[in-house]
């Protein structure tokens, strides 16, 4: 056993956050609902994320990628959500994955790969799975994309205005008509191929929410450490320490989830890596959700301002939650894995 | 023991349900405070009910009240909540500080205003430095000849932005340490050097404001009680902002949760067994905090301490954060996508563990005056 | 509305409260569980029992009753539970009023106010309801009873040796053969007294709960105020200060739903008052749990050991509850009654 | 990142599991503390263990160890709870203690004894009136020549009724404040003065015991370390108490889990939707518990700080409390009604948030310690 991040992994970690925490400063999220800049990353922002090499890493060399380890694109993905990011790096990657398992022709993944092409995840109208159709489903994470590719046809569609969603840095898209884009000839991957892809996607929503509520508690602690009442930072009182240790807790063992569930994708069959993915991502999407409560609720009165950030980690622990299925859907699936007779 | 309505109790909600049924679909654009016109609804809505009797139900007949029990007043903002209508304006409160501390000459001043809505007041207590230590405030109202000169800021000021007057916590006897040097003060709001700021929530609510106090000129015929009488009477409005608003707050939920089970038994939302056993339970919860709430509000006189206060906040926070945890799973995606208005609720509910004092406070206030624990 | 108990139910339940106090200081629970006294009382303490007429109060008036109200006997039983009776006062009082529903001669139900005859009530063997037939049935609180009647056969059922129960002041006996009793001649009654019944039976357990709730809420408080760590008592730490409000809390609201549900039986029609009850059951069922294991904390580790008396709450907070249905068969009840179509 | 056995981990477990697959049959009565056959029958485990090799697994070879890092004694742990074997003896964390502080002559005199279980050993630390305040013990151990004389009470000292040696935290230095008055000694138990009055728990257990010290004399000569290096030594250990222990911990969840869900499987046990759905959620929560504990494990190189120690300790607790309330739900009537294990778990998973620190501590533990929050 080896259970923690080699030295190479945790200087990525820090350039990640570098470049994320850049990114997130660049986005306005206004002073209000009335009031916000849409995720869509700039010019500038998005040639920063293609020269880093964030949407090239985790494909295969032969594809034009880095072949990195999915723990590496966790790491990545965790800074994604510490910050915030509202550039649609994470339905890139995922665009890009899918289609690889699909065997896509090199060609195109060298496209996304260097951000040339921008694609977003077709996911069905409940915002659970990779859509198998274009009825219905929706582009998750998709600012700025051009298009959606539903496998089982090869054909891109164009991607209509952005829908109301609880949170401001990740766009959701109807799929309308196909797009202007040539129809890409695909191979269906096998069972554990396709498991393996439900495993690497539920892996990255999982790392997003860890970061997301760490982003929280440490904002909470910090601000529990200044604010002072009755003469005490609030930190001081125990109640409140009960609070953010609970939340400490749930972060590590989030974290330990979300290790295990990076490295079963590429060390595991992909059944195993999908099982061991779902409980992490059950585990990752209550324990972000309670967290990011407890954070606004240290916050006190301030905390329920749009001014400040504790709601946007709120919303996106939400909306992390119920993408690619919350914990009450894996679960289930958990619970209907063994037969039984009542 | 008698969880019914007595002979008086019926006939007056009676008599308030056929108004509604009357009156209600004038305001079914409903009330708020996005907007000048949202604002003015809300301003015709608080009229409507003060011309047909129904506001200032627990106070003097003498200054335009109703001289009747608090239950009253919860009979009302349960009957409202469960009929959709908006709120009775929540001046109970204020008009009780007044009306039990302030001189005769202030309340047959401000108190018609009041209590037939044609003035709009708001309280400023919180400041950003004084939230849950609200003994710590430090905006300040200096005794100058016969008037007091205010500085400071507060914040979380509901509706200052639309306020003729304001009920203002403020120091005035900087010599005495904490609570004791407090005062209670009714300001114009439109007084020169008073200004606004909007606070936008995050469930995008604009009901808010931080208001700023600079050189603010208030006559000391507007202080109501004594000075340094400020806590003692905002520790009595304490007893009057709880026991009837919770009978509303219970028909809301009430209606959340009715709205949830009719989602549910007409199928047109999906709910595996699990949900709807969390369902069931989360209407036991509801209709227990009914009894709970109808309990406290027949069982006190008038008025009530603000500690029993608490063990009700308390309990309607859990239930209440229970419940839309519930909702918002039987949402499923559509909570956070489309309509902003699940999630919008569900942030409130949020809320409501902090404002008027933290669940944190609540707990300690119940534990220390309730439970007789020590102080740390 | 009227909601609060009157001067003559406050003189009762401190009378109620002076002799369960008597009942529970002449038991002793032994050195462990190899060591538990019956839970059966000493003549000398039936007796006392049947004169102080709680056998008899509920009872309508042509059978030798009083006919007190439903609230009447919830003081009762809130202050039975509250100092952990072992005597099977709410065994006998729900044995009578079953046979009372069903129209037993008052001549019966005579001997049952005055204590000459002892009967328990017949739960099914789930213990969740009134039992339909003696196969597998199970006599409830059936210390020193002579037999359970099984009203649909009027048959009177000798009971076996008290099996295993995680309680030691309540027993609970098989069903065995018919007993010398001759058969009773009762009429069914119709489903509104059926449900009466049932209301009534969950109004006297809710009762039973809230006492032993607070008992040990009283209990933990009084502990918290004398027990010293780190310089102070521990009563004075804002953790535990949170713990015991909150057990205060759900205290007090599990009174509300008692009161409500006591109220109901009496004056609303049995559909009605069953659901009340239901509902009061439920939210007890739940809640005392949470509360006498928020005691147990609150004790350390002397809550642990046998001599401390928080394990008998504990014990009579999870038998409370399981017996005549705990919250999960009250809410599955409940969700069932909305008709659905998922 | 590897979560999977390096090849020499790999091998011990296969070897394990070949000595259990052998051995284990010989051991089925099982073990416990409520007879002295029982103990006897624990005894017999212990030192069968110790002959094949697996006792000692972390300490140095020159003691009788084995000079493996902890996540061997994990796998050890997790290996016995996953075959429903007994426990391993629980006193790696007093080997430690005397192992990296005694004198080489004390070590040579009882280290042997210790790790070939020919000698039983328990801790005297907690006291009545020193349970989460451990600093705060007041038993002595005064210095006189070449001795020192012990008096004072110890309290949940687990195994005591059967014991050689006790390793002692008491007060050697009147004149200093709390911990820094500590020394750790080695006591044996059979000295005069030294009685043990047994404690049954509510679940029936009867493995703990008050022990009472009453002029016992001790040589200077086992003295553990230095005087007043008793809390150091103390905190020393706590790091050895946890991590291996705790795969066991998950072992033994991991198997009630296992079995419940056998159980719904089988139709054994009828469970409704809202059942299964919370059994599922549970086994997510023991799943997590299992690699969490495995990176504390893996990811110290000998020992580790106490207080990420405490941040494993409420995890398991909040996963065993939700995981027995589960269980519990499950069994129905039979939870209450029929054999006593079941309750007996259930009271033993509620003693998990107390003994070893209450979860009130360990929460401040982290927030002081861990968030770097201030101390009130």
């Amino acid at each position: 056993m080896e259970i923690e991040l080699t030295a190479e992994q945790r200087a990525f970690r820090e350039s990640c956050g570098k470049l994320a925490a850049n990114l997130a400063a660049r986005w306005h999220r206004g002073r209000g609902p009335h009031d916000i800049d849409p995720p869509t990353p700039g010019d500038d922002s998005w040639s920063r994320v293609v020269d880093s090499g964030w949407l090239a890493i985790g494909l295969r060399e032969e594809n034009g990628g880095a072949g990195a380890s999915v723990v590496d694109l966790t790491v990545l993905a965790e800074r994604l959500g510490y910050h915030a990011v509202p550039a649609p790096v994470l339905g890139a990657v995922i665009a890009a994955e899918q289609l690889q398992t699909w065997n896509a022709p090199p060609g195109l993944l060298q496209d996304l790969a260097e951000g040339g092409l921008r694609l977003a995840p077709a996911l069905d109208a409940g915002l659970r799975t990779l859509a198998g159709a274009a009825e219905n489903s929706l582009a998750w994470d998709a600012a700025g994309a051009e298009a959606a590719v539903i496998p089982a046809t090869g054909v891109a569609h164009a991607l209509g205005d952005a829908l109301p969603f609880a949170d401001p840095t990740r766009a959701v898209r109807p799929l309308g008509a196909p797009s202007g884009l040539p129809a890409i000839t695909l191979t269906p991957p096998g069972e554990q191929a396709l498991a393996r892809l439900g495993a690497f996607t539920l892996s990255l929503l999982t790392a997003d929410l860890l970061g997301t509520m760490q982003a929280a508690l440490d904002a909470a602690i910090d601000h529990a450490r200044t604010r002072e009442q009755f003469g005490a930072p609030i930190g001081s009182f125990q109640a409140v320490q009960q609070l953010l240790a609970d939340g400490h807790v749930l972060v590590e063992a989030t974290r330990s989830a979300s290790y295990h569930a990076a490295w079963a994708v590429d060390a595991l069959p992909g059944a195993e890596a999908l099982r061991a993915a779902r409980v992490a991502k059950a585990f990752a999407s209550r324990s972000a959700v309670e967290v990011c409560e407890s954070a606004v609720q240290v916050f006190g009165g301030i905390g329920m301002t749009w001014e400040a950030p504790a709601h946007i980690w709120l919303r996106r622990a939400h909306t992390g939650r119920t993408v690619f299925g919350d914990e009450h859907h894996h679960q289930g699936v958990i619970a209907d894995d063994d037969p039984h007779r009542s | 023991m008698n969880f019914a309505d007595d002979p008086a109790e019926a006939g007056f909600r009676a008599g308030l349900r056929a108004w509604l049924r009357d009156h209600l679909d004038e305001h079914r654009e409903g009330t708020g405070y996005e907007s000048a016109e949202s604002v003015e609804r809300t301003l015709r809505w608080h009229r409507a009910l003060a011309e047909a009797g129904y506001v200032g139900l627990s106070l003097p007949a003498a200054y335009g009240g109703h001289g009747l029990p608090d239950v009253y007043e919860g009979i009302l903002n349960e009957e409202l909540a469960t009929a959709g209508a908006p709120a009775s304006p929540p001046i109970g409160h204020i008009a009780h500080a007044v009306a039990d501390f302030a001189s005769e000459e202030l309340k047959a001043r401000v108190l018609p205003g009041l209590l037939g809505c044609a003035e709009v007041w708001c309280q400023g207590f919180s400041e950003p430095g004084a939230g849950s230590d609200l003994a710590g405030l430090t905006t300040t109202a200096t005794a100058d000849g016969d008037r007091f000169v205010v500085n400071g800021q507060k914040i979380w000021t509901s509706g200052a932005m639309w306020s003729d007057r304001c009920l203002l916590l403020a120091r005035t006897e900087p010599g005495l340490a904490r609570h004791r040097g407090l005062s209670m003060l009714v300001v114009d709001m439109r007084s020169a050097g008073v200004d606004c700021r909007e606070i936008v929530l995050a469930s995008g609510s604009r009901e808010f404001a931080e208001v700023f106090f600079d050189d603010v000129s208030v006559p000391a015929a507007n202080l109501v009680g004594e000075r340094g009488q400020g806590w003692r009477i905002a520790m009595h409005m304490l007893a009057y902002e709880r026991g009837p608003a919770d009978m509303g707050w219970v028909g809301r939920l009430g209606r959340v949760l009715a709205e949830a089970r009719e989602d549910v038994r007409t199928g047109r939302v999906a709910a595996d067994a699990g949900l709807r056993l969390r369902l069931a339970e989360a209407a036991v919860d509801v209709e227990v905090l009914r009894w709970h709430v109808a309990r406290s509000l027949a069982g006190r006189g008038g008025g009530s301490d603000g500690a029993a206060g608490s063990v009700d906040k308390l309990l309607t926070t859990r239930v209440e954060q229970n419940l839309y945890r519930v909702v918002s799973d039987l949402a499923g995606p559509s909570f956070v996508l489309g309509a902003p208005g699940p999630f919008a609720d569900y942030l409130w509910s949020r809320a409501q563990s902090i404002y008027g004092g933290t669940q944190q406070i609540q707990r300690q206030i119940v534990a220390q005056r309730v439970l007789g624990l020590p102080r740390a």
